[in-house]
């Protein structure tokens, strides 16, 4: 048997907390080459999120995850809102009328959300942007898959190439969002929403298993 | 952080229920949805405008909410762009039937969560819509491959401009086509003296040493292109203009509107030091300069320095200049 | 020192250089003297209205030449009275008959040049001068012994309503009686969050911690009365209105005109938060807001803080206010 | 035979010279408790005054204290201005038709000037004022004259005198300028236009001696 409503709500307030937590320092990485405000934005998304978690109560995952994805487009703003909420909107989408999330279902659903972020945000591979953590965990997680690992496997190696994919954004100079008006002055710096994102997968990693 | 302020978290909120009560008579605000609205929205028959972005840049956006300019904006966090939501309920209250015009400043949020808007209103209310994406800023290059250049200094004439053309009845593609001439025709460049504090955040966005400037900033307390020692304003007037003037290009014999603009901490008397400055730019090169405006206009918090501003005019765009506006923050003929 | 400047000796001279380029079609400027005359000064029949001070207060008064407003201003050296000579020239270059008013802020430097400029008109020119002198400031106690208290916000809305009466044609001694009747309806306090730079001076005229405000400033960088830990928005106005209303005093069904101005450094996101918390302090005493006014009028150079100055009007001083107003600072019906 | 023009013209040119030595440390005492700019008003002043006296040629005294004076008043606004400016133009006025300027003669002159001075600004004893300097520095003058001193030592007790006047203004609470406006918090600080007014007086005692 799958992944349960259950389970996806405690990843998505693991995810709340885990921003709550690093708010400070995601907000600290966007000072350095956007607004300084990412993580105020995340943290106020989150926030509301794990309230309309909480309260509401959720029959199927798709409902689950697209009322995510409308809290964060309506509580976020500035690009990680629409992008975000996109991507659980989406993922939500992917997911309806399935009723057993196996590692598959879960697998397509992901690249489903991360898809429509990309069609929001017309990110390309390099451009120093949270698709830069996405590209590659998406890849892991559909290589063990097909060799076989289990949902737990998957996402940790998902997790683990995010966070590679995060710190490869250093050397970046950025070519979207606010860090692209830095030009070369970009580089030398990590990407706020590559790190948000890596928390995400890791969140998923360490509560869907 | 020293701000005249409450708790960080109601700076927006604070603000919006000062504006009310300060411009009763022109605005009125709906701060669920933090918007704020000409007093007598939807006029029937006219284009409705509205425009919006994160807080921090007052007077832009809602001190330009009045006759003769905007018909509604959206408050967003400070820095931040509004939520869709917001878009979608000004769209739905300025709608006077004769469609919306959507004034965007190119940051990704911006444009993102205003393109979501678009879609969500004419999907609700069947309520025609159009977007201009501003984007004048020559510290950034441009390129296919990239976010492209900010939107600065040039939407506060634009909403100015097309505000009065909306006022003269014009239809929805007319104001629109003539919104995108106007961003075509202008080209902006600003300088940070000192960087500025998010309340959220409690400390500088960056840090400038006593004897450095920032060139090429834009309105978030973004760091700029290239950290410079500090120049005197004869200098910083050239390192600005300079870039505007090749890029479009402008030159002999061109009329423009020159536009000075504060970031929120320089005062007034650095304002027109600085438009000396580049009003004798303009002469050596031959430029008329038919209309000017100096002052705190698009503003990135309290950060000390300056943008400037061309916008190349004709007779029509002189007269729409010239049309009676009536906002809290910009006002003439009425 | 970080500030949009050439030398800093040559500040006045640039800044009157940027005015007169940024506002020819409202006012010209003497150089040699450093006025501000309005274009078409002197006016036949109407009482010249003429003001002055130090710089490093703009708009005021070079902002505030025009029609409804004064005739001519007079810019001495930052935070340094002008000369008698410059009022004595200013005083006949408005003089179209009818005599002319001195609009003098309460500082004994102020005072004394402009005494020492009406002596020289009168005798050299024969031209009828009066003075009125504004000392609207609570921070200051006020004494027979002392220098008294110092002119501060109330001269803004002064040199606005008597302009209006001087436009309407009314003779010296009326002008001269309203405004005198003006500035003992009206009352000030400010506050500042950092000091300022004399651009002269190259440093900052005193030093505050993160944690500190000076309360009871006055226009020129002076520390305050009080030096007190930083406090929210909400507690601040009523620092500053608390003296205001118990000195005139103000109270239940007065009517007035509502002014919080920015000292020079604090963005206008800022002025709103306070304009909100001094709003509400307003209602809980039963006062009704006629009209407001919101923004740096009356700064002092860089300086971060506030002034809140209030106004007790009547419904010819609320007409007076209406009236209209074209001045490079301050513009309304026209 | 007592001072000639060319005596006040370099007592006036000294004092030229120590305003431009001193105006930082006159603008920091202003700083202190007023609006840090009375160094840079008399330099300014001096500065025009110098080049006044040393362009013009100057038959008689009178004419060239009250260009001193003239050029003052027009120079340097603010309120040492109109101070500085009468002093000196009463000054003037009283030695018109003085031809011979012994130490009784300059003492009324000096005390002509202060009162015109005083005319002005209404300063009281104990107000903190540049009065506070020149009171008894005229009183020191008149006591060494009447005292059969020569004009060289009573212009050294009036420097002394002033000296010690504008040490006085320390401790007090301003009642007028600006220091005023501070209220109890003027107290501690030195005067800053009394401490200009003992630089003329020493400048005095060293020149026309
Ligand atoms: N076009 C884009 N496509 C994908 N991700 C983007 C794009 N633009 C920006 N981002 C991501 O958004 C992050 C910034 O988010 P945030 O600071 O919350 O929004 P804003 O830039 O509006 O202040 C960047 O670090 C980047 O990862
Ligand atoms: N009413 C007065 N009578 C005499 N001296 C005065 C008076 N007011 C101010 N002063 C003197 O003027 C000095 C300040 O001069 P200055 O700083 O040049 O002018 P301002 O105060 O206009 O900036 C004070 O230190 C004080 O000695
Ligand atoms: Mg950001
Ligand atoms: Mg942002
Ligand atoms: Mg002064
Ligand atoms: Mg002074």
């Amino acid at each position: 048997m799958g992944l349960s409503v259950d389970d996806l709500g405690s990843w998505v307030k693991l995810f709340a907390d885990v921003v709550h937590e690093n708010a400070a320092m995601l907000t600290e990485l966007d000072a350095a080459i956007g607004d300084a405000d990412h993580g105020i934005n995340m943290e106020r998304g989150m926030k509301a999120v794990a309230a309309a978690v909480n309260e509401g109560s959720f029959e199927t995952a798709d409902a689950l995850l697209k009322k995510v994805g409308m809290t964060l487009v309506s509580t976020v703003g500035g690009a990680s809102g629409p992008l975000y909420g996109t991507f659980f909107l989406r993922c939500g989408t992917a997911l309806t009328s399935v009723d057993d999330i196996d590692a598959a279902a879960f697998g397509a659903a992901l690249r489903a959300g991360v898809e429509g972020l990309v069609a929001r945000g017309k990110p390309e591979l390099g451009d120093k942007t949270m698709y830069d953590a996405w590209a590659p965990a998406l890849d892991a997680y559909d290589a063990a898959v097909s060799g076989g690992s289990s949902l737990a496997q998957a996402l940790r190696a998902a997790a683990d190439a995010a966070a590679q994919g995060r710190d490869a954004t250093i050397p970046m100079v950025a070519r979207k969002g606010r860090a692209s008006y830095l030009g070369e002055r970009s580089a030398g710096h990590q990407d706020p929403g590559a790190t948000s994102t890596t928390l995400l997968v890791e969140a998923a990693a360490s509560t869907l298993g | 952080m020293k701000k005249l302020i409450n708790d960080p978290a109601d700076v927006v909120k604070d603000a919006l229920l000062g504006i009310e009560a300060a411009h009763a008579d022109r605005v009125r605000v709906d701060h669920t949805n933090k918007i704020i609205y000409r007093k007598d929205a939807p006029r029937q028959g006219k284009v409705g405008l509205i425009s919006g972005g994160g807080s921090g840049h007052e007077p832009m956006h809602g001190g330009f909410v009045g006759l003769g300019m905007l018909d509604a904006a959206c408050a967003g966090e400070v820095f931040t762009s509004p939520v869709p939501d917001q878009m979608m309920e000004a769209t739905k209250g300025v709608d006077g039937g004769a469609g919306v015009l959507h004034i965007v400043k190119n940051y990704t949020g911006d444009v993102m969560n205003f393109e979501m808007a678009a879609e969500m209103a004419e999907a609700d209310a069947g309520t025609e819509v159009k977007a201009v994406v501003t984007d004048d800023d020559v510290a950034v290059q441009d390129s296919l491959y990239t976010a492209g250049r900010r939107g600065v200094g040039v939407t506060v004439l634009l909403e100015k401009l097309v505000g009065a053309a909306a006022e003269e009845g014009r239809s929805l593609s007319e104001v629109a086509d003539l919104a995108k001439k106007i961003n075509d025709s202008g080209r902006s460049m600003g300088m940070a003296l000192t960087s500025c504090t998010v309340p959220a955040a409690g400390k500088p966005t960056f840090e400038l040493a006593d004897n450095e400037m920032e060139v090429g900033i834009g309105i978030h307390g973004e760091p700029g292109r290239t950290r410079l020692p500090l120049a005197p304003a004869k200098d910083i007037a050239a390192l600005l203009l300079d870039p505007i003037l090749s890029d479009l290009p402008y030159g002999q014999g061109d009329s423009v509107i020159a536009f000075v603009n504060g970031m929120g901490g320089t005062p007034l008397i650095e304002l027109y030091v600085m438009y000396n400055e580049v009003n004798q730019l303009h002469s050596k090169a031959g430029i008329t300069v038919a209309r000017s405006l100096v002052g705190d206009y698009i503003t990135s918090l309290e950060m000390a320095g300056c943008s400037v501003t061309l916008l190349k005019v004709d007779d029509e765009l002189v007269r729409l200049w010239d049309a009676p506006v009536n906002t809290p923050g910009l006002r003439w003929g009425a």
